[in-house]
């Protein structure tokens, strides 16, 4: 697979929007096209990979000039990211006939975060991040209140600081070392002072942090989580949020960083699913809920990347972004964009039962029930640290499940119990997004009684990411 | 030519407390805008003459321009 | 109270990133990734790969291209965005300082700033500038004639279809790279000498069309925080 | 380290006072402006040396000791992508007080949840 395709047509798309006739119907047409062709093709490519493959822009060499790499662990998660986007995009056909604006930012969007994922060069990546937040700024008042305009300034706030801060960084390296790409860096990160490159390092991470929605970093998310459209939120909870995450533990495997880094961010990654966990406990409006629900998944994830339970993280990885991307948008379909507490949520499986069974079917993954896919990822996760003797961590994380599956199970509970009132008006929505969402479920569960193919993907990105002298040879192979 | 270089880097070390420490939202934009013409003019000192001219015809010149609309837009902002 | 509490924190910071500066090591250019940059021989086949005289075109149009597809693509959605948000505002700015005068001069001028801006973006691989500057400077005559009177109003179509096209044909450029050289933005067109007009091959198309495309950019921009859209 | 990155240094500190003691936002934007500027000026003097000429070449003689592109490269970029983001964060600012009426964070008027 040539990654270039990945951010070439989206951007191409991205412009032409504004060069063809304005007609709703077609930008939706080339929107969803894009998407499906960009998902079959990362699905396509996934299966085909031998080893790490380097694709340098322009035709120069590497460490001169920028490039994309592709080995099992950038494809897997283009693979997920795809996935999500091409889920959002069927999903919110009900309501969503893409206008020239927003549509052209998805496509910006999307080439984005496939940059984000593919490139090896730290300037690029910042780029890359700067499209994918600019483009989501506008995005996420697709349905704008005074809350979720005042939401987004303090994201743009936040994220303007890190990006400076990544800057600084990005200065830092450049005058130390005097390159840019991250694998002729790993080669020369020896170079810097200990202590200095700590800092340094520390600072390369922050935007990553921040998009990774890590502790004390993630102080933007609830306020967006809850109160932009739920539909949109999808794109930060199954594509950002992933995608920071991608590059925190490429980061992390091609800079040989110290103890006491590992340690604190293990501890960061810990607070941040112990926090998450027990707010979302507390929250009555279920969008805010599953958004703190969302951070508590990736301080999981991080914790288990950060404790020798890689593998795991990765598949954990795959179904935590499934299940929140179909959470997100049946209480979106269900809600139809009005009131999401809990107790307004009660009986509303009348109204639309395809849709409270594919939120249940998310709810149950995450919450980690036997026979849904979260339950096999968080049960290798376990394992794995167990092995590793990680036993104060391991009973945290224990706790933290439990809350989960508290919370989750009484939300599926109010949905599913009896209430006369509402049973009269029923509702549906688009018969497309109905089968894309519920084919999505169903794959979950199935994912949950097979886990093989998945799993096998998993591991193969998880070769990959160890693998760090393959990733080297096949970046700097012409040297 | 050092004090000169010194006097610049005094100027602009006050301009940048007044743009962000100025009551009036007007004079805040108007010291940014001083700012960035010192800074273009730091850059050519810097033999960056390329990143000279876009800080003076976008630092200083579109963005002051779109910020002055803004204020115009929310009224003065009303700071107080 | 506050205030004192920022001081003190904004002065840790300094210290904290003045040491810093001072502890990394700094390496000489002749170590850089950017010395082989200075003597155009990325591919160590001794002779100039890349014409450009201007060494941060080179390095901007060429040898880090795909950083500028993306940077033209950040302005393309804020520009977006900037809309998106102003779509529903329906008033307009009046602050025009349009009198007889003022309107005349704006007139006469900018034809002279279009031009300044075009050579700019031309040259942009010989002399300082290039797209982004020449870009801007159009995007100011924009400004100055919609100051002058709302001179510009009913061409807000024509800067968006021609900001799409110029960033479709910079994809389709670098997709025909692809397909000549095996790599996207590969430079296909003869590099002739350094230092003439007709030099370094696809390096000047592009900027001309950077220079488009930041112009009318820039121009939407400008023209969409000035009030919402009703075309 | 030489004066510009002596002063670079001083403007990021400035920006960052003015975004932890300004609770105006249309402040908290300006704050954020002259930060960015202080980072573009550290990142090009990073590649700054004391005797180097301007990296442009004149064709018949060869560059001596020019100072270094590639950071000036990145300040471009940062300089385009800053003015797009600020540009998006006005546009919000003026949603905002069209929403609410105020732009000061210390008032919580016309918060609609």
């Amino acid at each position: 697979m040539n990654p270039t395709f990945m951010i070439a047509i989206p951007l191409l798309t991205a412009f032409l929007l504004f060069v063809l006739p304005k007609r709703r119907w077609l930008n939706t047409l080339f929107i969803t096209l894009v998407a499906l062709f960009t998902s079959v093709y990362s699905i396509a490519g996934l299966f085909n990979i031998e080893k790490s493959m380097s694709f340098g822009m322009g035709g120069w060499p590497t460490p001169f000039g920028i490039n994309l790499v592709v080995d099992n662990l950038s494809a897997f998660f283009v693979m997920v990211t795809q996935l999500s986007f091409l889920l959002t995009i069927f999903a919110l056909f009900g309501w969503y006939r893409a206008e020239r604006y927003s549509g052209a930012l998805m496509m910006t969007f999307l080439a984005a975060v496939n940059g984000m994922i593919l490139t090896g060069d730290l300037f690029n990546l910042f780029v890359f991040m700067e499209i994918a937040s600019v483009s989501l700024f506008a995005l996420l008042n697709l349905r704008e209140s005074s809350g979720s305009l005042k939401a987004t300034f303090n994201y743009m706030v936040l994220n303007a600081l890190a990006s400076s801060v990544y800057l600084i960084g990005i200065a830092l390296v450049y005058r130390a070392t005097g390159t840019l790409n991250m694998a002729d860096l790993s080669q020369k990160w020896g170079v810097i002072s200990e202590a200095s490159a700590t800092t340094v390092f520390l600072m390369l991470l922050t935007p990553l942090l921040l998009k990774a929605e890590i502790f004390p970093l993630n102080l933007w998310a609830p306020r967006i989580y809850g109160r932009s459209s739920a539909g949109i939120t999808t794109l930060l909870a199954g594509m950002v949020a992933p995608a920071g995450f991608y590059a925190m533990i490429r980061l992390f495997s091609l800079l040989s960083s110290s103890g006491t880094t590992q340690n604190s961010l293990l501890i960061l990654a810990v607070l941040t699913m112990v926090i998450g966990e027990v707010v979302a406990l507390t929250r009555k409006s279920l969008r805010e809920m599953l958004g703190f629900s969302s951070v508590a998944g990736m301080g999981v994830l991080l914790m288990a990347a950060l404790s020798n339970a890689m593998e795991g993280a990765l598949f954990h990885l795959f179904n935590l972004a499934l299940a929140k991307v179909v959470m997100f948008l049946s209480v979106e379909l269900l809600t139809a964009g009005g009131r999401d507490d809990l107790e307004s949520l009660k009986g509303t499986y009348k109204r639309n039962p395809a849709m409270a069974f594919v939120f249940a079917s998310g709810a149950f993954s995450v919450a980690g029930l036997p026979l849904f896919a979260g339950f096999r990822s968080k049960l290798i996760i376990l394992s794995d640290m167990m092995k590793a003797e990680h036993y104060i961590i391991t009973a945290v994380f224990i706790f933290a499940s439990i809350v989960e599956f508290f919370y989750y199970t009484r939300a599926v509970q109010h949905i599913f119990s009896s209430n006369e009132e509402i049973a009269g008006g029923r509702q549906c929505s688009h018969p497309l997004s109905t089968l894309v969402l519920l084919a999505a479920a169903i794959f979950i569960i199935f994912t949950g009684i097979y886990p093989e193919s998945v799993m096998a993907l998993a591991e193969k990105a998880q070769m990959a990411l160890t693998d760090v002298g393959a990733y080297v040879a096949s970046v700097l192979g012409g040297m | 030519m050092t004090l000169l270089e010194y006097v610049i880097v005094g100027v602009m070390f006050l301009l940048g407390i007044m743009a962000v420490e100025v009551r009036n939202l007007f004079y805040s934009v108007i010291f940014l805008s001083a700012l960035s013409i010192l800074a273009a003019f730091v850059f050519v000192l810097m033999r960056a003459p390329d990143v000279a001219m876009a800080e003076a015809a976008i630092g200083s010149g579109l963005l002051t321009a779109i910020l002055l609309f803004t204020l115009k837009r929310v009224e003065g902002g009303k700071n107080e | 109270m506050k205030k004192l509490l920022a001081l003190i924190i904004s002065l840790a910071l300094f210290i904290f990133l003045f040491q810093l500066v001072m502890e990394t090591p700094s390496k000489l250019l002749s170590e850089r990734v950017s010395s082989r940059y200075v003597q155009k021989n990325v591919l160590s086949s001794g002779e100039a790969e890349e014409t450009s005289a201007n060494l941060v075109t080179s390095v901007v149009l060429s040898y880090r291209g795909l950083d500028t597809l993306g940077e033209v693509t950040v302005l393309f959605a804020a520009a977006t965005g900037v809309a998106f948000f102003m779509k529903n505002v329906k008033e307009r700015l009046n602050f025009l300082f349009s009198s007889f005068i003022v309107q005349t001069g704006a007139r006469v001028v900018s034809p002279l700033l279009v031009t300044l801006g075009i050579y700019i973006f031309i040259h942009g691989h010989l002399t300082p500038g290039g797209g982004f500057q020449g870009g801007t400077t159009i995007a100011i005559t924009t400004l100055l004639l919609y100051v002058a009177g709302g001179l510009v109003e009913r061409k807000r179509t024509v800067f968006r279809t021609l900001e799409g096209l110029s960033g479709s044909v910079y994809v389709l450029i670098g997709l025909m790279g692809l397909a000549v050289g095996g790599a996207f933005l590969y430079n296909f067109l003869p590099l002739g000498k350094i230092g003439e007009l007709f030099s370094s091959g696809i390096v000047p198309v592009i900027y001309v069309l950077i220079g488009i495309k930041v112009g009318s950019e820039l121009s939407n921009l400008v023209l969409h925080t000035t009030g919402g859209d009703n075309s | 380290m030489n004066l510009y990155t002596f002063t670079s240094l001083l403007l990021i500190a400035i920006g960052v006072y003015g975004l932890l003691s300004q609770r105006h936002l249309f402040k908290m934007l300006v704050s954020l402006s002259v930060l960015e500027l202080g980072v573009n000026i550290l990142l090009v003097s990073i590649g700054y040396s004391k005797d180097g000429v301007a990296p442009i070449l004149t064709p018949p003689e060869q560059i001596i000791n020019p100072v270094d592109p590639l950071p000036q490269a990145l300040v471009l970029t940062a300089i385009v992508i800053g003015v797009g983001t600020t540009a998006l964060m006005s546009a919000i600012i003026v949603k905002i007080y069209k929403r609410t009426g105020t732009l000061d964070l210390s008032s919580n008027r016309g918060e609609d949840e």
